[in-house]
């Protein structure tokens, strides 16, 4: 099986954020993407969600440079005012032309 | 008054309430699946959107016209009442006093409810337009609030305004409350027939659900409980205060543009209470700065509360006062 | 025909479905959480089933035989009719043209309450077995048309095929409808009037739900109308004009075999409509070469709305043209 | 007896009860979403909670005396039965013994409602108060046996006792149970009416939701249907001959205590049952050593189905055989 | 802490596959999965599902050499027809033998 | 954008043990934690769940060494008798003093 190697970045967030993340990542480059809820908890205590600690977990597999850009428009624009954590890892896919 | 109280204390609305807070508070597990909490209040909005609807067909456009009006002029002054109590008086900070303004601005249908099951447990009957009032009052208040806040604030979420106020205007609450009062004015009075038992909220199924909910509400305020200390006594006070001025306000201009007895008690209900459910991811999106804690927990643990276990029946006292 | 059209739009059903067709169109983010859609068919389906089978109790074997066998001659030629449309004038392929015919062999059960509700408020209530007939109609034309597909499809999904049939045959609506009538018709008629006011399809309960169930199927048939690009006009006018053909042929049989006009209007929407719950899975792991978005558009944003909009009214025309 | 087990099998109750297990056995992915299970057992739960309270306004302290001390009777005597027997006759380890004490030392709902409607279709009414016997026969088992089991294991799971108890206290059948209870009795009889026809555990909501709810514990009991084998046949044999003794001494407890045939049946069918909400989480965290297939197939897949479909039946023979 | 090194498999697709996917790992000596619902967009539009853009998310502990016999069966079965994405990357597990 | 590398630990687990999970890792020196629910399959047949076959599945970042402490805790106080799978992978994440 012939793989290529790609970056996965998970983003946890704020539930009000998901419409926001999801067209964001997309003007990045990224080209597709999958949401799970859940909850979580962390250093920010209160969500403006009505359920409170509520969370939306969102994965995109998008090459390194695309990957850089989304930690750094999260870092500008919701690390200051939002719960929002993120994380990246290296994977391998096959048919890496679709995630370019 | 004592009477009023007690009759108010031991409706299955409040009860409930009461039990999802105890239950909270010793620690319990136990809460409302998130789909059937959704699911609810779905039904809870639905129901009250179609029978405003089935009711405004019996009203005269005269007799809507003032009450209305008196609604919108509430939906303008309150958030501005609020935001300059906050600014001046509490000191606060623009995105703060606006966030909080756009919860008071708009309004709790719950609470609107538990008004309107008080009223007329107490044998005085709100006007069965009510629901249309509600729907005025959901979202100008909202609008009103954030734009305050986008303009005095320098610091923005680097989003449109005019991208929450579409929200706004498009989210749940709306579509629901709107929409269903349209399609209750179109079906008609025997279409209404059939599916009344279901949605009226007279009746035993809305009445059942609500308890539900309210089981759900009051382990939501329990949760914001510890909060309290965060807020401070400043806006402890301020989320008792604020709902009575405000309330006394609501019952006044209802009773100015003719409402009963009922009608102003729940139009000052509605005036008092703070909206959390469309409220605050609009405030969340268009105003980052402000502090959830402050306003999740004074609309949820502080007024809410103080709504449904006093507010009701002080508003009701004041409106057979300003009647007589 | 004007006066029969006006009846259907304003009935609860049709205007529910426009609120949320209305409601995706402006783009609002409303949704009924996705347990919720799913209790709400499990519901609606299970109380079909019920009270198709608490009828049959009181229907003779002879009155029901007929028009069973008008039902099961539909469900066979009904998949053979569209594909052999699409393939010799439409030029589909052979996977796509068995996809959209497993689609129209089956069939939609809310078009079915829609037509029954419409008939009972024109004054002619179907025969009360028409629940069996639908269940009847539920799965052989799904099967005969995944089995045209599969035999004439060169590339195959590397699946059984009985799997499928398994699947199709153990399915949520199978079960319940299935079930229901095995249910309802056990339970006797003493047990059937504790449950009736809960279940019945002609109650409060099940004229509620099904309300708010028709919302979120506005809200998916508005998620399809910007594919009504993709599908191209001929998919577009065969939507519209298969089912009239369908529904015309269904109402002409169901009045040979001796149904009364409301049962032949029911009869023929229900061939008319396609089947977009059980269908699509099935199509889509034993047919993976046909496009989705043909059969998904054709059955939820065209077939579906113009049923229940104009069709059941016209076939309501046609079997009172055909009894007089 | 015949007539009377032919009513029985015959109820929506068990007839949804067997098609959901009969849908299990022939492979069907059909089950309910898992927010719309919780929901209808906190419905079901809620409901019996507040007519058992609303029920209590109308009993004399003095009526409810007997029968209360008859119930905590049982409560102690059910776990410690239980677990002898399986030590001392089947040989089984301390956690597993105390694990399935655990199980029947509470109590199944589901089980209660279906003989409450048992009695009533056999036109002997069960007495008003009995969710009140339900709920005090709810958790002290449970607690027994986790001390016995505590006590005698030297393999803990290094968790407090205390905290497991407390999570019993506070679980979500306790604060439906007693909640609702509380919510109930202080209503009022007026604020009840209004409610009944949506909670009461006669009315067709409540029945109609049961039946859906069973559709699904049919489904669950089928799914552990494989693990029979497992158990081997000393706990399928006690599955059945242990309910059975516990149900006859339920009964001679409640006609001792002055219970009606009614109230004596649903006593039996109480102290036969075996909790499956409650018991199975507490267990598994306090003693992770017991084998989870042997209390949940014994709960769920024999002693269920045993109680609904004959036990029930049996009960109510020795109750009357006892009252003449 | 002793650990070993596996691979971890994380499949998203349409969810009629869900249980087809599920057999297939096993089949290729998974001994074990965890599967999530969510939502997600990607190249293919469209799903046969009642809600549109629901999606399962399908994780698996699994060997190297299975973890590429279940891509190559994704590729050959799944890939041409389906809406499905999968990736792979090494992680540290406790209790090696559980996963063989 | 500058990332610091961090270990992330994935727990599937029987739902019973939410609770206490969530508790032990931040006892660990968590600072956060993200929890979705799903089911799955392993080893153990039987759960003790009202629904079989559910599975809580809880997301943690931490440092390397609070992941060994985990795993340890885990290995000792609930593998022997509950269903539990754990796997670690390294990851990149912004704001690394956020996880510490
Ligand atoms: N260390 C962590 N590991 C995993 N998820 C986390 C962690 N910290 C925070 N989260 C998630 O990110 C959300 C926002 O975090 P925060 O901004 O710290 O409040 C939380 O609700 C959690 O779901
Ligand atoms: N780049 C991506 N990153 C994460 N998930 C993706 C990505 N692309 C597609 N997906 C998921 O895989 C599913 C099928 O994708 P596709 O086959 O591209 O339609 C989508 O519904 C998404 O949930
Ligand atoms: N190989 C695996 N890959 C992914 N998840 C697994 C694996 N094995 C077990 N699981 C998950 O861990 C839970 C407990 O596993 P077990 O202890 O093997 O019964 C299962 O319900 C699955 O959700
Ligand atoms: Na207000
Ligand atoms: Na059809
Ligand atoms: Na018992």
């Amino acid at each position: 099986m012939h793989t290529v190697s790609m970056r996965l970045i998970t983003i946890v967030a704020e539930p009000v954020l998901a419409d926001r993340l999801t067209h964001d990542i997309q003007r990045h480059g990224a080209t597709g993407w999958t949401l799970t809820e859940g909850r979580g908890s962390g250093s920010r205590g209160t969500h403006a969600e009505e359920v409170p600690g509520s969370a939306v977990r969102l994965e995109c597999v998008a090459t390194e440079e695309a990957c850089a850009r989304i930690l750094g428009e999260l870092a500008e624009r919701y690390f200051p005012f939002y719960g929002v954590v993120a994380w990246v890892m290296p994977v391998d896919v096959v048919r890496g032309d679709k995630f370019v | 008054m004592n009477e009023i109280l007690r009759t108010n204390l031991l409706s299955p609305i409040v009860l409930s309430f009461a039990l999802g807070l105890v239950a909270r508070v010793i620690r319990s597990e136990f809460s409302l699946p998130k789909d059937v909490y959704a699911g609810l209040s779905i039904f809870l909005l639905w129901s009250i959107g179609l029978q405003g609807g089935a009711e405004l067909r019996h009203a005269s456009l005269a007799a809507v016209a003032l009450p209305a009006a008196a609604t919108l002029v509430l939906a303008c002054a309150t958030p501005v009442i609020v935001y300059l109590t906050l600014r001046r008086i509490g000191r606060f900070g623009t995105a703060d006093s606006a966030g909080i303004a756009a919860h008071y601005g708009s309004v709790s249908a719950v609470t609107f409810i538990a008004a309107t099951a008080f009223v007329k447990s107490m044998g005085a009957e709100a006007e069965g337009y009510m629901p249309t009032l509600l729907t005025l009052l959901e979202s100008p208040g909202i609008h009103i609030a954030l734009a305050i806040g986008v303009v005095n604030s320098a610091r923005g979420s680097g989003r449109p305004l005019r991208e929450t106020l579409h929200e706004v205007l498009t989210a749940r609450t709306m579509v629901l409350l709107v929409g269903g009062l349209l399609v209750g004015y179109l079906m008609g009075d025997a279409n209404w027939r059939v599916v009344e038992p279901f949605f009226s909220t007279k009746g035993a199924v809305f009445r059942g659900l609500l308890c539900i909910f309210m089981l759900e509400m009051g382990l939501l305020a329990g949760e914001r409980i510890g909060d309290l200390r965060k807020v401070g006594p400043f806006l402890i006070g301020f989320g008792i205060a604020m709902p009575t001025v405000l309330g006394v306000l609501g019952v006044w201009l209802g009773t100015l543009a003719g409402l009963s007895v009922g009608g102003a008690t729940v139009l000052g209900a509605m005036a008092a209470s703070a909206s959390y459910i469309a409220a605050p991811p609009a405030v969340r999106v268009t105003l980052p700065d402000a502090n959830p804690t402050y306003y999740l927990t004074l609309a949820l643990a502080i007024t809410f509360p103080f709504n449904v276990l006093v507010g009701i029946a002080l508003y009701y006292r004041v409106a057979l006062a300003l009647a007589a």
